[in-house]
């Protein structure tokens, strides 16, 4: 049974409704799931998850939590968001600097009237479950570092053990190590405890690594849902390629079986049919450098000639290497051995299997490093 | 040495040494000053007229005439005085004590004009400052002549007559009874000494004024403008003790209101400053005060010093005048102290 | 309102003390190092202390000298004061009073703001009004409005209520409750201000978690959003403590008549009366200068271990999920009637009539009073005098406090200096404006500096007066830009001046631009001092205002209290339409 | 010659110089290199950077910049920020709201009285190198999205081609795409105008990537400086190794040509000597499963027994592995392929050429995962 069901859920601002932030979405989580809304940023995941929350008031769509309804427009339902059981996480944490981190943790208990031994007990063992000690508890938010913050908040979240938790963008704010330790700790939580979530994040890694089930949503639509290897494995949309790491090799049309570049010299099979134009895109670190001027590739390979190395960094056990295709630039992760210098000429090669082709949108892309709408707001 | 209100304090620099030897000289030096900075405790509505007929006669003097209430004129003074700046030449105001209080001190030029000489020798050969009954001012000049009687102002009360359809027949209507209790409005007697004395003299007249009035739980006003315009627009019912010249424009203005004058006045006086920067100028005025053309502009709708003035309202019958001349000056302070008592100060 | 701020407020106390760090290492290193420069900055330090300590002591000086003049004379006569004990009673009655009303108040009207729907969020501004408000006005406007017999207000209750057979009231406004009333309605900005500024920057997100972690609004109100405003709610009833304390325009107005007296009015009754009992005055004078200096030094206190209030999130912005709109609306369109639109416009009815009359005929009504008003020179020289004292007194206490905020800003590398700086800015906050008026007076009549007469003794008043909530401003613009950017000029091979010029003072314009704002309001009604330190040739709108109101006609007063407000009114969206204009948006 | 020399420069904070932030920092940077000052939180990077700049006094030590002393202590020079010719690029770029790109950009040149003329061609020469338009350089910063911020604070720090060119953390504000990008775009900068940098931050990627040399700081001291690779491949102590990335496999004792694990079950070879206890350090993708219960290891690889999977994380092209040993918890990198679930029992292997072997300090380690001292404040 489904534990959370939305359906055609949609939230317009502005003074007419002008920007519609959540788009006719519709979800359903089963019980114990972790579901993921990843997406660029703008695209309405916190809108959506703050409708949920009840943070946020939607314009149309109904929100059931089980068998309650929490919310729906035309019925007139809306629960109000203290009443719906929920736990939330913030990207801040939002912990209250005036409460110690054990009264912090104590608050939805005491909204919820539980009695104080009881307290004392779910509070222990939550924050046995978080990795926090009594020392830690006793002191107020300001003297905690970031991470632990962020378990104080998750804490806070999870002790009233409500029906449904929910996660906005909760480690954005941490250092990269800092993220990692926590991201694990939030799915060892979860296989431990088994609630209900909905996570939001943008950073890709993050939302394969937590989500049981991952929605990808751009412009405030999902458009895709699926466990997180299915949505790395066959992206359903260009723009959903590029979150998951996709880069444009080359733009291409197919003529009498083979693939021919647009925007690059390009060779390499492609399926027969009439001559549409394509993008073909791989994920930066399937690119290998082959040899110059090698001449036409295997019924396995793709092709890409003329490149020139921009720029080269070094990664540790891995190398970046920034190859100049005609003025667009693309970035692909080497392994070390083979130094590259700047200027230096070099084809690119991708196994067939490695790339995945999607109809030429109109958009005019040139630029293939990650666009400026995708990350800046 | 904070005491007191200017002694042991710097002169001006710039005093003059005083007006000229003989009276055509200063009327000469007078012209030359060209300018004279007056205050006035009449209402800026009275002072312009003045103004108006001084300039007419001296068109060389330059005269202009500020109006300050009891008792800011006089701590004003007090205040440039010990600042060293003297911007005020004449006083045309009400309070003796305070002459008194600075009489040592130099504050004061004699008063020198023919005419205001000519007055003083009227009123001292018996002539009656045009009131009847029995006056008990007679004559111009007091303190060594710096301290000169301008005019009469009449006192009275005067009542709402929407509120009040039976006109009070006299003083003690207003505060026999609780009639007027919480609707009554008098001024403020710590404002000015001339306040004090009027209740004062009252006082005699009746017996326990001050605790009947105390009774009433009077609205205090800080002069005789605000309390007849608060009276005017239905404030108060009656207000107790107002000045004559006050009331005039509001009476004027065409409001429910109707006022007795029963024979009371008090004198108004002219001062010339000692730091006065145009000391002949000053002296003009104050002569000017005192020849029949400046009483018709200064005492026009009051009792005039000099008889036979038209503008001058000089016809109610037994004015009796509350010089305070008369009162011992230690008596003016425990009527003001019996008056805050009985008023719960 | 001739009121004070703050400046030993929040913002740099916390610089103080929210610093994490500790102190710096004695000094003694970068003078050897560096005598020159040093020695530059801190003798220019040393100069700007000296300008402060000659504006800002010699009268609170003169006044304690004066007090204690004669053997304690002025002492023993306020003591052997029949009515002492009322005339406390009822201070101490408005302070607590005040407090009391205006912080209640001014939290309800804040958090009702924050409900405010976009369309509606002007309605926001109207309890800032009264700030900006001459509070002669505003009284004088309550005195039209609240007179027990014919108040314009009581009439309409009258007629609308069963009292309608009563001859007066139901409401009076010459009682120590209405002045009460009057005073912490006026004093509720200030609460409002500051709680407003508070919740803005308040994290959203804790209030989100509180409901989400099911509390209810009540709950979410009481034990998250309440507490995290407690040092905006402590600073500023602690200075409409002090505010309320040396309170003088209200009771000045409305308790006379019914012989009520604070220690203000009974020291400005002392010092007006004739002869001026100088010592008596400062006597009354002394309680009010000891409890500010008090106040400052529990506002200190009290205000120290704000860290535990810094919310950790970063996030501004807050968004009320206050859903109930109709009663934050009403809250403040009550407040704005009441306390702004009312008493305005009994001053504009009695403005507009020929004579103040209880019988309001719009056929009758006529510009005869501004023609007078405008006739009568002293009226026309007073609003030219406050034209030009406000501006002058604006020219210098804006550079004055920008140079102050600057030491206080670097109270790291000059710590002594900067405590200096601060105890003598502080100083006219806790000492009420009515106090410097009588300091003034005294050190122009008996101290070696005769200003006395002269505009430039006004002007010195203003700027002491204001010279507080111009620091204030400038320090909170510079707290907001922070180093970096001044920084980055240095880096790029900017000299002082260069930088000055060119980066920090344009950068610092939308903070300046409020500071000549708030200064030209605040000096333009100012009333307090004024009333103490002018002389007959210079006179302000104020003053004239008051004399018209002892001793002149209400119409007069009311066209005065008019014109204040019209001319503030015309300077502030003045002030608005510039700000906007200007201001660049932050990176 | 060196560009840019340090000597015994030492700052301390504090009442009574309590906190010492630069230890006795000596540096030398030649014409043209890029030094990147890597090291945890609180560490002094920026302490050292401001000491560089003059924006801190140091209390000690002397500072060339080339020929010209720039500070020195003991002889007591000081010379003003103003005048030590550098560039300075923010964590929070710093540009002026109030002017234009543009002319954020010319300030460097205008305090150096450059000519209008001289200026217009610098600024349009920079603007280009950096890659930002006349269009976007008339608009002002607010107006600009974080990267083109970002760009134009280098633009200005470089413009006056200042002696040295120093960066605070220059992209940590952005978001990983953009700083990805524009690490990159530094790098590429610097291999056009080499100009001689300084360049502080936290971010181990960033630093291999942008630095010629890396010195890696903690407590305010530099323990080692670099080459990217030589820090990557021989970090000099154990902490310099967790910050390349490295995490305790074991720690050791040497004993008969074995070691020998004090905290997990550990057997491989060892170098004869006397019986003392080292840490074991390897990169977590280093460090392979290995079949359990395989016996004696090879003498090229070492073996950890008694591993218990704890958590597993799909990360896109490979999955992450939580791997309990006996309470300690270490993350691995592993390719994708096989699956793990949560409780199943693995041993680890990792190659004696892939781990590095450190005295065992006395402070007490139990967690491996990045520890608090590391990534809190
Ligand atoms: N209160 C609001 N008023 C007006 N527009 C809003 C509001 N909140 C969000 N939006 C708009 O709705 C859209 C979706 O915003 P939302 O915050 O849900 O995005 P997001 O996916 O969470 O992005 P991010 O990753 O930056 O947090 C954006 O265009 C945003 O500008
Ligand atoms: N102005 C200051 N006053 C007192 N202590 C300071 C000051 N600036 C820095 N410190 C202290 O000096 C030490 C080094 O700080 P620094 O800013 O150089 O670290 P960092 O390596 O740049 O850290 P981060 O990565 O967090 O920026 C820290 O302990 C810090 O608390
Ligand atoms: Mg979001
Ligand atoms: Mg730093």
């Amino acid at each position: 049974m489904s534990d959370l069901k939305v359906k055609d859920l949609r939230k317009a601002f502005g003074s007419r409704g002008g920007i519609v932030a959540v788009d006719d979405v519709t979800l359903e989580v089963p019980q114990a799931e972790m579901l993921v809304l990843v997406g660029p940023s703008g695209c309405g995941k916190s809108t959506t998850l703050r409708c949920l929350a009840g943070l946020e008031s939607p314009d149309a769509g109904v929100i059931e939590f089980g068998d309650r309804t929490i919310f729906d427009a035309a019925r007139r339902i809306a629960v109000p968001i203290h009443r719906r059981d929920i736990g939330l996480v913030f990207q801040n944490y939002a912990l209250w600097p005036h409460l110690t981190g054990w009264d912090n943790i104590a608050f939805p208990l005491r909204s919820r009237w539980v009695s104080r031994e009881e307290r004392r007990r779910r509070i222990g063992a939550i924050a046995e479950v978080v990795d926090l000690d009594r020392r830690l508890l006793d002191k107020r938010p300001a003297q905690l570092s970031g991470g632990q913050q962020q378990r104080v908040a998750l804490a806070r979240a999870l002790v009233a053990e409500p029906r449904i938790v929910m996660f906005d963008e909760p480690l954005s704010n941490l250092d990269a190590a800092l993220r990692e330790q926590l991201r694990s700790e939030i799915r060892r939580l979860h296989e431990e405890i088994r609630f209900t979530g909905v996570y939001v994040t943008h950073d890709l890694t993050e939302a394969m690594s937590v989500g049981d089930r991952v929605a990808a949503m751009t412009d405030g639509a999902i458009i895709q849902i699926g466990r997180p290897d299915e949505l790395f494995a066959t992206p359903a949309t260009s723009r959903i390629a590029r979150m998951m790491g996709y880069r444009r090799l080359c733009a291409v049309t197919g003529r009498e079986g083979r693939w021919e570049g647009t925007d690059c010299e390009f060779a390499g099979p492609a399926p027969d049919g009439p001559g549409s134009t394509y993008e073909l895109l791989a994920r930066p670190d399937r690119i290998t450098v082959a040899a110059v001027g090698t001449a036409v590739p295997s019924a396995h390979d793709y092709r890409v000639r003329g490149g020139v190395v921009a720029g080269v960094g070094y990664l540790g056990s891995e190398q970046e290497l920034i190859v100049d295709l005609g003025g667009r630039r693309l970035r692909l992760v080497v392994p070390l051995g083979r130094t590259f210098a700047p200027g230096e000429r070099v084809d690119l090669s991708a196994r067939v299997a490695d790339t995945r082709a999607y109809p030429l949108t109109d958009a005019p892309e040139t630029l293939d490093t990650p666009t400026d709408q995708e990350t800046d707001e | 040495d904070y005491s007191g209100g200017g002694s042991g304090s710097s002169t001006p620099a710039s005093a003059a040494a005083g007006p000229a030897a003989t009276w055509p000289d200063v009327l000469k030096a007078a012209d030359t000053e060209g300018k004279l900075e007056v205050w006035s405790v009449l209402s800026p509505a009275h002072n312009d007229l003045v103004k108006a007929a001084f300039e007419k006669a001296y068109p060389k003097i330059d005269l202009s005439i500020t109006q300050y209430g009891p008792p800011e004129i006089s701590t004003r003074v007090d205040a440039e005085h010990q600042a060293g700046v003297g911007s005020v030449d004449v006083l045309l105001s009400t309070d003796r004590m305070w002459h008194g209080k600075h009489l040592a001190d130099g504050y004061f030029q004699k008063i020198v004009g023919p005419d205001a000489a000519a007055a003083n020798t009227q009123l001292l050969a018996g002539a009656q400052p045009s009131t009847d009954g029995a006056p008990k001012a007679s004559q111009a000049l007091y303190d060594n002549d710096t301290r000169l009687i301008t005019l009469f102002a009449a006192w009275g009360y005067a009542w709402n007559t929407d509120a009040v359809k039976s006109p009070p027949p006299s003083f003690d209507a207003l505060f026999s009874g609780d009639t007027y209790k919480g609707k009554i409005g008098m001024n403020d007697p710590n404002t000015n000494s001339v306040n004090t004395v009027l209740f004062g003299k009252l006082s005699e007249r009746y017996p326990d004024l001050f605790q009947r009035l105390g009774a009433l739980k009077p609205t205090l006003y800080a002069s005789s403008g605000p309390a007849s315009e608060a009276l005017g627009a239905g404030a108060v019912d009656a207000v107790l003790a107002i000045s004559g010249a006050a009331v005039a424009p509001v009476k004027k203005a065409g409001f429910a209101f109707d006022s007795k004058f029963p024979a009371l006045a008090t004198p108004l006086y002219a001062e010339v400053l000692a730091s006065s920067q145009s000391p002949n100028a000053s002296q003009v005025f104050t002569n000017w005060l005192m020849t029949p053309e400046g009483q018709a502009a200064w005492a026009s709708g009051y009792a005039s010093v000099l008889p036979n003035i038209p503008t001058a309202n000089n016809s109610a019958a037994g004015v009796e005048v509350f010089e305070a001349e008369t009162v011992d000056p230690k008596q003016v302070a425990a009527w003001r102290d019996q008056l805050n008592a009985a008023l719960g100060r | 309102m001739h009121t004070t701020g703050s400046v030993a407020s929040e913002k740099h106390s916390r610089a103080d003390t929210d610093d994490p760090r500790p102190a710096p290492r004695p000094r003694v290193g970068l003078v050897d190092r560096r005598p020159a420069q040093s020695a530059a900055r801190r003798s220019a330090a040393l100069v700007l202390v000296a300008v402060l300590a000659l504006l800002c002591l010699p009268p609170v000086y003169y006044v304690i000298d004066a007090a204690l003049s004669g053997g304690g004379s002025g002492l023993r006569q306020m003591l052997a004061d029949r009515s002492l004990g009322r005339t406390v009673q009822i201070t101490v009655t408005l302070a607590l009073g005040s407090v009391v009303i205006s912080t209640v108040l001014g939290i309800v009207l804040a958090w009702g703001a924050q409900g405010l729907s976009r369309r509606h969020r002007w309605l926001g501004h109207i309890p800032l009004v009264p700030l900006v408000m001459p509070a002669l006005a505003a009284v004088t406007g309550f005195g039209y409005l609240l007179n027990p017999s014919i108040g314009f207000g009581n009439l309409l209750l009258r007629k609308i209520m069963f009292w309608s057979d009563a001859e007066s009231g139901p409401l009076d406004v010459n009682t120590v409750p209405f002045i009460l009333i009057v005073t912490a309605t006026l004093l509720t900005s200030f609460v409002y201000l500051f709680v407003r500024s508070a919740l803005a920057q308040l994290d959203q997100g804790v209030y989100d978690a509180a409901a989400a972690s099911g509390a209810s609004p009540a709950r979410a109100f009481f034990s998250v959003v309440l507490p995290l405003l407690r040092p905006a709610i402590v600073y500023s009833s602690l200075t409409v403590m002090l505010l309320a304390l040396g309170q003088f325009a209200v009771p000045l107005f409305l308790g006379r008549q019914e012989n009520l007296n604070v220690l203000s009015t009974a020291m400005f009754v002392s010092m007006s009366s004739s002869p001026p009992d100088i010592p008596l005055a400062a006597a009354y004078g002394l309680p009010i200068i000891v409890a500010g200096i008090v106040f400052l030094v529990v506002q200190r206190v009290v205000l120290r271990d704000q860290d535990r209030y810094a919310s950790t999130g970063t996030k501004g912005a807050a968004r009320s999920l206050n859903k109930s709109g109709w009663f934050s609306h009403a809250a403040l369109v009550v407040y704005g009637l009441v306390a702004v639109a009312a008493p305005i416009l009994s001053v504009a009815i009695v403005a507009f009539q020929p004579f103040w009359s209880k019988n309001i005929v719009i056929g009758d009504f006529t510009l005869d009073n501004f023609r007078s008003v405008f006739a009568n020179p002293k009226l026309v020289d007073a609003i030219g005098n406050t034209l030009v004292y406000s501006l002058s007194a604006t020219a210098i206490v804006v550079p004055l406090g920008y140079l102050c905020a600057k030491v206080l800003y670097r109270r790291r590398q000059q710590r002594i200096i900067a405590n200096l700086v601060d105890v003598l800015v502080s100083m006219s906050l806790g000492i009420p404006a009515v106090i410097f008026g009588v300091g003034f007076l005294l050190a122009f009549t008996h101290g070696p500096l005769n200003l006395y007469g002269r505009g430039a003794g006004l002007v010195a008043v203003y700027v002491v007066v204001i010279l507080p909530f111009v620091t204030r401003l400038a320090l909170v613009g510079m707290l907001n830009l922070g180093d970096n950017l001044i920084e980055a000029g240095a880096a790029s091979g900017g000299t002082l001046w260069r930088r000055t010029l060119t980066l920090e003072l344009p950068m610092l314009r939308p903070a300046l631009g409020n500071a000549v704002a708030i200064c030209l309001v605040l000096t333009a009604q100012e009333f307090g001092a004024s009333i103490l330190v002018r002389s007959s040739r210079t006179q302000v709108m104020s003053t004239v205002l008051y004399d018209q109101f002892a001793n002149g006609s209400n119409s007069q007063v009311a066209v005065m209290a008019f014109l204040m407000c019209a001319i503030t009114g015309a300077g502030v969206l003045l002030a608005l339409l510039l700000g906007r204009r200007s201001s660049p948006k932050e990176s």
